[in-house]
């Protein structure tokens, strides 16, 4: 259980800036391991926003910056010797868009964390190919792994982001809106994929579809846009089991949202 | 918002101003309308015969309005400019556009037909007159010598005969203390560096007198390289005009070149004397310029076009010297310009003389002044002359 | 050889056969306002909607619900003849809108649109004054009296609830608008020349659920008048505001859109008839 | 409504459609679209018509002659043709890899205040006019070159490779105009690289990042392959510009016209150089036939470069295998 | 755990080299600029004055010794300047942008596809070959040096410059402001005219000003075509001064004095260029709001 503890996020009064412009309210709370936990609310609550400072990419984006702590087990992400790449490289992440690497083959494309850290050929291809059965893409794709990923579907090209980053091992996976862009079919193949990865990871899952997370989330974080202040921000107004959650909201806001009022 | 409208604004002047620019394009008058209107003028005028004698400062051209324009020799354009600046004083309605473009242009554009009247330094040769085919008055304003200039910062004062300049721009001597260098002069200390050649890159009056010089002291070159505006140089790199060479021979230690006399005066560059056929070493002025002219006057051919280059005889003569010639039509088409034109050169060839030396120009030997004059009175329009001379 | 000829014989009946099914649905169904029968649709070779037949009812608001990708935009542009600027796209089936085919031989598209009227997904007002976006339809149509451009842009401005927002300035850009404002001043701009039906893509989707509100009670207002269709992502906006509702699915097989089920909103909601038509609205995928 | 439609005749149709005036408007701008297409035959022609005295006295063998002598009538176009391609590659060699590094530093890393200033200034060199450039050349450049670089090349790398060998001289040459042509053509290069930069998409850049990739891998991996072609394109154009440019490399250039010299530090001459030079006091007619040959040749370098630069981004852009899916 | 992989700092040294690398790059891309334009600055700022820009050209009243006493000014290469480029843009601009928006309306046929390459060729055609052509079609046609011929063919150079980027602007105004006016039933080009183009004026309006600032440093054309004249002139139909030939004649005079107006020239026509160039970014700084 001490490895579950080493694993598991805490926001510590997380405030994320777009330059002087603070985007959502001070956040605190707990992603634990092996669990997925949903982060839900209407465009614009600043979810993805908070998604993204969990493994630094917030502050890729000109001007922005990231105030409070993000600790990692007890290791703090922000920490002044901490360097954004190694987070990044522990901390996984799956986009809203498909985004293979377009000029690379699939098998590349899944390799490419590892190559970079100079692991042999050999690795690679075990890993490759671990990594992609555990993506449910193996017997899809095995006969053309050095074809370009974008001779994939987008459902499959989604899987293979998932490959790309389980293949590095990570310890925390984060998947914005990954099936915002995809049929059904394949957004029930990813959550399967969900389910079974969060046996060993912890998950963290950012949805505008309440269905999907009332489906496979353990734990639930509602946010709002706040529009009680001058410039409307995002707010965390509610977390806790999944099932309070959609079953008695404690929040006014939240039960409007979900029963479709709003949004 | 704002900015909307003020891109508009933007693009708004842009239109007005584009506007504003058509009916410019067509304000300016046409020649051929002026003609029309001042013919009557013009008739008027001639008729009334002037007895002025040439020094005096009675010569009162002849009421016109007119627009000429001119290119050519660049050499000569400063004594142009000044011609063309005081004759707006005595003439103010002629206007007078003279391109320093290179004697080369000036030719062509003459006989091209796009210019009134041409510049060159190097006469038209027999071909180009005879392609033209109508008749050419060259008329010789002023004299000009061509120098030798020199990059060697210890060495004040070099002398050279005109084969040993020769072998150095064909690239047979390429040390400046080689043996024929030091036995022309004695007691000088030449360094022991590479000869560079400088030569003009483009096309130019100043490289004709100049290889033309060569040619005539040097079989070699006559052979290898000929005359010409521009020639296939066996060595050296080019500077583009007389500021390119200029600034090519400042930079480059060991460099030679060529320039126009009022060039190396002008920027005080070094002037070397060069031997001339009576076996001197003359150093170029004004004076020594002069007296090659005057080594020629015998032998001056009537349409004036000749060569003074390395006179056979006179102690004090420069031998790398030439006329500036004007190109004019013998017929003229237009009266009005005819009429300016003439009246233009004339009062150059009088009056103007007097600021030549000022600028540094050699005047012609007055025989040739009375030649060229004299040609003035051949041009014609529609079968009449166009100018008499003032009684 | 005889082969090819077969078959070109084969397709020949069945178009007959097909040709003959409208001349006895058409009967029954040119009483609607907008009525589809097999319509297809191609981009190039790649089908995105197969034998559509739906039938839209005058002055009522019609939602097009279904997952991304099932063909609802794709037909929404096809009965205003937007995707005439695309040169790879491709009509087969008929559209008829008071019983005339939208893509006859006889049918001036620019005419098509005066009378069928379109609101986008993304607020798109021209880099004009407030005013003259409002005015462009009307000019465009043919109106030059002033005065009655005048008083027809504000009664429309009234109608999209924008009036007293933007009275004091009428001549700004509609760029300087928030996005609600923008996009009710785009209905406002497509009711103006009074067209006959209004398609709507998406309305509210780049919105805040304020705007998000305040355009779907304009959209009740407007159902006094117009004949509205409109596309939605949010089936809880289905829902709110439309009177009919039609689900639309990719097929997995084809990828072509295909019509699952229509028919009164809420019995649709309530008790749709097919199984996928559940799957959806309960929210198992999408 | 409805039943007038149906009733209008097809004549009627048509004579509506027309009267929208979109048929009218599709071919005045289709007009004008041809206009352009004329001009570049016009030249073309002109050039071609031009140069028709000189075509048939020396025959395609012209290109690879040299000598150039208007005395003698002896011209051949290879000093010309060399001087241009290998100015010209100076330039491409220089700024092709500086303008990509500058384009990458723009658009990846340089803070975002500092983003606009820096590529404006960067594009300011481009509007400098050529002739000021060759101004500022033989007066500035020029003199530092020889005693700074060329000098300290010639004595060390030219004792053995013939291409930087001495004496160096007057400075003036092929490297001194390939150099200033570099600098001239950087800011376009520069330029075109960092639209092209703009325009891959941000997901290709997070993809990266997200695996632990560093800023230059990520560059590397994911910013540049996927830019390739445009690149590519954007060196073509730069080197179009550099081939024609004319009064810069006239005044630098040393205007060696009838001979090719192996080292880069000796004069030679450029096509455009040599027209301007010689074409305005071309005085037979068989000389000035002779440079418009040079400007016919010129033109068909930088059409056959178009036609390549084309080619080549069409190839590259089809990226490894299989096509983009939307 | 948050730890380094083994390979980490090589990566990371690369990565600083890299950064180094391209941070010395465009330091070393500003140092020619800031000379040239140092220089141009410092040579050229003395012989500006109010004669400079008011007056024409004086012909040297010089001595042996070298004193000048007057040089005059360049107004005539203003005046002269404005003329040619204001009457290229006259001519390029009406076909510049009429087959921009046929190539951004209609972008997929193979017209349009020739009309882009002859437009990349044209702008890849070096002007001293389109001062050839100028100077063999008009000037020796009608024998006579003219404004015009050197207009005409800087509106040539210009013409790709400003296609292109009429194309590009047209591309980048939304589709979907198109089809809002497609949708209320506006004929296409009424669509273009009242929608799409005043949408993209300020575009428009920057490849105007870029194709302005191209053209007025442009030399070579002109050598062959206007000649150049001493005195104020305001008709196109005779030659013409422009400034940037009279920054190339006045550098080959004799004169120090007229050299030095040459660096004045430079300086002026330096600074026109480079102040239209940020009018021009200006006005698409503007577009973004």
């Amino acid at each position: 259980m001490a490895k579950n503890e080493a694993n598991s996020i805490h926001l510590q009064d997380l405030k994320p800036f777009y330059g002087s412009f603070q985007a959502v309210a001070p956040v605190n709370t707990t992603f634990a391991s092996r669990a997925i936990t949903a982060m839900i609310g209407p465009s614009g609550c600043g979810k993805s926003t908070v998604i993204r400072c969990i493994n630094r990419l917030h502050e890729n984006i000109p001007g922005a910056r990231v105030e409070g702590k993000v600790l990692l087990g007890e290791q703090n992400l922000y920490g002044r010797e901490m360097e954004p790449q190694a987070v990044r490289r522990r901390i996984g992440m799956v986009f809203q868009q498909p985004n293979p690497l377009r000029m690379l083959s699939i098998e590349q494309n899944v390799a490419i964390g590892l190559k970079l850290e100079g692991r042999p050929k050999k690795e690679l291809a075990e890993r490759v190919e671990a990594s992609l059965r555990r993506a449910a893409l193996w017997d899809e794709v095995k006969d053309k792994l050095r074809e370009s990923s974008l001779a994939l579907s987008g459902g499959q090209q989604q899987r293979l982001c998932i490959a790309r980053t389980i293949a590095l091992e990570p310890e925390v996976i984060l998947l914005d809106e990954p099936c915002a862009a995809l049929d059904p079919i394949s957004t029930l193949k990813i959550e399967d994929l969900l389910l079974e990865l969060k046996q060993q990871y912890t998950v963290v899952i950012v949805t505008h579809n309440m269905q999907q997370a009332a489906r496979i989330s353990d734990r639930t974080l509602v946010f709002m846009v706040d529009t009680s202040v001058a410039r409307p921000r995002g707010l965390m107004v509610e977390e806790g089991e999944t099932l309070q959650i959609f079953t008695a909201p404690q929040d006014l806001r939240t039960q409007d949202y979900i029963s479709g009022r709003v949004g | 918002m704002s900015l909307t409208k003020n891109r508009q604004i933007v693009f708004f002047c842009f239109l007005a101003l584009l506007v504003f620019l058509a009916p410019a394009c067509g304000s300016g008058p046409a020649p051929t309308d002026m003609t029309k209107k001042d013919q009557p003028t013009v008739e008027a005028e001639t008729a009334e015969p002037k007895s002025a004698p040439k020094t005096t400062n009675s010569f009162k051209p002849r009421a016109v309005k007119a627009k000429l324009t001119a290119s050519g020799a660049s050499f000569p354009d400063p004594i142009y400019q000044k011609w063309i600046e005081s004759y707006k004083g005595v003439a103010p309605d002629v206007a007078i556009n003279y391109q320093p473009v290179g004697s080369g242009q000036g030719r062509k554009n003459f006989f091209g037909g796009s210019t009134d009247f041409g510049g060159t330094d190097k006469y038209a040769s027999d071909e180009e007159l005879e392609t033209f085919g109508k008749d050419v008055f060259h008329i010789p304003t002023v004299l000009g010598a061509v120098v030798v200039t020199y990059n060697l910062p210890d060495l004040e004062k070099i002398q050279f005969s005109g084969e040993t300049l020769a072998n150095i721009f064909l690239g047979k001597i390429t040390k400046w203390n080689a043996s024929a260098i030091a036995k022309e002069n004695p007691g000088v200390e030449l360094p022991d560096e590479a000869i560079t050649v400088v030569h003009r890159s483009d096309g130019s009056g100043t490289t004709s007198i100049f290889t033309n010089y060569l040619s005539s002291v040097s079989k070699d070159w006559q052979t290898k390289v000929g005359t010409g505006d521009s020639v296939e140089w066996p060595v050296g790199i080019g500077g583009e005009k007389n500021p390119g060479v200029a600034q090519a021979i400042k930079q480059t230690e060991g460099a030679i070149g060529y320039v126009e006399l009022i060039y190396a005066t002008a920027n005080k560059l070094p002037t070397p004397a060069i031997k001339n056929a009576a076996g001197e070493y003359v150093e170029p002025n004004l004076a020594s310029t002069s007296a090659a002219a005057e080594g020629f006057l015998k032998t001056m051919p009537a349409d004036l076009r000749v060569n003074i280059i390395n006179p056979p005889e006179g102690e004090k003569v420069y031998p790398i010297a030439g006329f500036t010639w004007i190109l004019v039509t013998k017929e003229q088409t237009d009266k009005t310009k005819a009429t300016a034109l003439t009246d233009f050169l004339y009062w150059s060839l009088t009056e103007g003389t007097k600021d030549a030396e000022a600028l540094g120009y050699a005047p012609l030997p007055e025989t040739v002044r009375e030649k060229a004059l004299e040609k003035l009175t051949q041009i014609e329009v529609a079968g009449k002359p166009a100018f008499k001379l003032p009684k | 050889m005889t082969q090819e000829v077969q078959i070109q014989a084969n397709i020949f009946s069945s178009l007959i056969t097909r040709f003959s099914n409208y001349q006895n649905e058409a009967v029954g169904a040119l009483s609607n306002k907008i009525q589809a029968l097999h319509f297809d649709f191609y981009y190039g070779k790649f089908q995105a909607l197969n034998d559509l037949s739906l039938a839209i009812k005058e002055r009522s608001i019609t939602a097009l619900i279904g997952p991304s990708g099932c063909g609802k935009s794709t037909f929404l542009r096809a009965i205003n003849r937007m995707h005439d600027q695309n040169p790879t796209a491709r009509a087969a089936g008929r559209i008829f809108l008071d019983g005339q085919d939208i893509y006859g031989p006889f049918t001036d598209p620019l005419l098509l649109r005066r009378r069928v009227g379109m609101v986008f997904q993304r607020p798109n007002p021209f880099t004009l004054s407030i005013f003259d976006n409002v005015a462009y339809g009307l000019r465009v149509a043919g109106w030059k009296d002033k005065k009655r451009i005048a008083e027809r842009v504000e009664e429309v401005l009234h109608q999209a609830a924008l009036w007293n927002e933007v009275k004091d300035r009428l001549n700004h850009s509609g760029l300087g608008l928030s996005g609600g404002q923008q996009q009710r001043l785009c209905i406002a701009r497509t009711i103006a020349p009074k067209p006959e039906v209004i398609l709507m893509d998406e309305p509210a989707s780049a919105l805040d659920p304020i705007s998000t509100l305040k355009i779907e009670e304009t959209m009740f207002e407007l159902r006094q008048e117009f004949t509205i269709i409109i596309v939605t992502h949010s089936m809880q906006q289905a829902a709110r505001v439309s009177d009919e509702t039609a689900f639309l699915l990719m097929n997995a097989e084809t990828r072509a859109g295909e019509l699952i089920e229509a028919g009164p909103t809420d019995q649709i909601f309530t008790n749709p008839q097919d199984k996928r038509t559940e799957d959806y609205i309960s929210g198992r995928f999408g | 409504m409805s039943q007038k439609e149906e009733n209008s005749s097809f004549y009627e149709v048509w004579q509506r459609r027309t009267q929208h005036g979109d048929l009218l408007f599709g071919w005045l701008t289709l007009f004008f679209g041809l206009v352009v297409i004329t001009l570049v035959f016009a030249i073309g022609y002109v050039v071609w018509s031009g140069s028709a005295e000189a075509r048939d006295r020396f025959g395609f063998g012209f290109l690879f002659q040299t000598g150039w002598n208007p005395v003698k009538h002896n011209f051949g176009a290879m000093p010309a043709i060399y001087g241009t391609l290998v100015s010209s590659l100076i330039a491409v060699t220089l700024a092709g890899p500086l303008g990509i590094l500058i384009a990458v530093f723009l658009s990846e890393l340089c803070p975002l205040h500092l983003r606009n200033p820096l590529s404006f200034l960067i594009e300011l060199l481009a509007a400098i006019p050529s002739v000021i450039y060759g101004m500022w050349g033989v007066f500035v450049f020029i003199p530092f070159f020889k005693s700074g670089i060329a000098k300290p090349l010639a004595s060390t790398v030219g004792q053995w490779l013939p291409l930087f060998a001495g004496p160096v001289a007057a400075g003036r040459g092929v490297m001194v105009a390939g150099i200033i042509l570099a600098i001239m053509i950087l800011p376009t290069i520069a330029a075109i690289a960092r639209e092209i930069l703009a325009v891959v998409p941000n997901h290709q850049r997070e993809a990266l990042l997200a695996v632990g990739a560093t800023r230059w891998e990520m560059i590397w991996y994911g910013v540049l392959p996927y830019s390739r072609a445009g690149i590519v394109g954007g060196i073509m154009l730069g080197l179009g510009r550099a081939l024609g440019e004319t009064m810069a490399a006239l005044m630098v250039i040393g205007s060696a016209k009838s001979t090719i010299e192996n080292s880069l530090f000796a004069p030679g001459i450029t096509a455009a150089a040599l027209i301007a030079s010689e074409l305005p006091n071309a005085n037979d007619s068989l000389h000035e036939s002779t440079l418009i040959l040079i400007a016919l040749v010129l033109f068909g370098i930088t059409l056959i470069l178009n036609i390549l630069a084309r080619l080549l981004v069409w190839q590259v852009s089809r990226g490894p295998v299989g096509t983009i899916r939307a | 755990m948050i730890t380094q992989a083994s390979n980490y700092k090589q990566r990371k040294i690369v990565d600083q080299f890299m950064r180094g690398l391209m941070v010395g790059a465009t330091i070393l891309a500003l140092i020619p600029l800031f000379l040239i334009l140092g220089y141009v600055i410092f040579r050229g700022a003395s012989s500006l004055s109010l004669a400079f820009f008011t007056e024409a050209y004086k012909a040297p009243q010089m001595s042996l010794t070298g004193d000048v006493q007057s040089a005059g000014g360049v107004l005539h290469g203003i005046v002269g300047s404005i003329l040619i480029v204001g009457a290229s843009l006259l001519f390029a601009l009406p076909i510049g942008i009429l087959a921009g928006v046929f190539l951004a309306e209609y972008p997929a046929n193979s017209v349009a596809t020739t009309v882009r390459f002859a437009t990349d060729v044209l702008s890849a055609a070096p002007s001293i070959v389109v001062g050839v052509v100028a100077y063999i079609l008009i000037v020796q046609r009608t024998k006579q040096f003219s404004g015009l011929a050197g207009s005409v063919a800087l509106a040539v150079l210009m013409i790709p410059v400003i296609t292109r980027t009429t194309e590009e602007i047209l591309k980048l105004v939304p589709h979907t402001v198109r089809e809002a006016a497609i949708a209320l039933g506006t004929p296409k080009w009424k669509t273009t005219f009242t929608v799409v183009l005043p949408a993209a004026t300020s575009g428009i309006v920057t490849g105007a000003l870029l194709a302005f600032a191209r053209a007025t440093g442009e030399t070579a054309p002109l050598l062959l075509t206007v000649l150049g004249n001493n005195n104020l002139g305001y008709s196109l139909l005779e030659p013409l001064a422009a400034l940037p030939l009279l920054t190339y004649k006045y550098t080959e005079m004799p004169f120090p004095e007229l050299n030095d107006l040459a660096w004045g020239t430079a300086l002026v026509l330096t600074g026109l260029v480079l102040s239209v160039n940020l009018l021009a970014r200006w006005a698409t700084r503007s577009r973004l709001k």
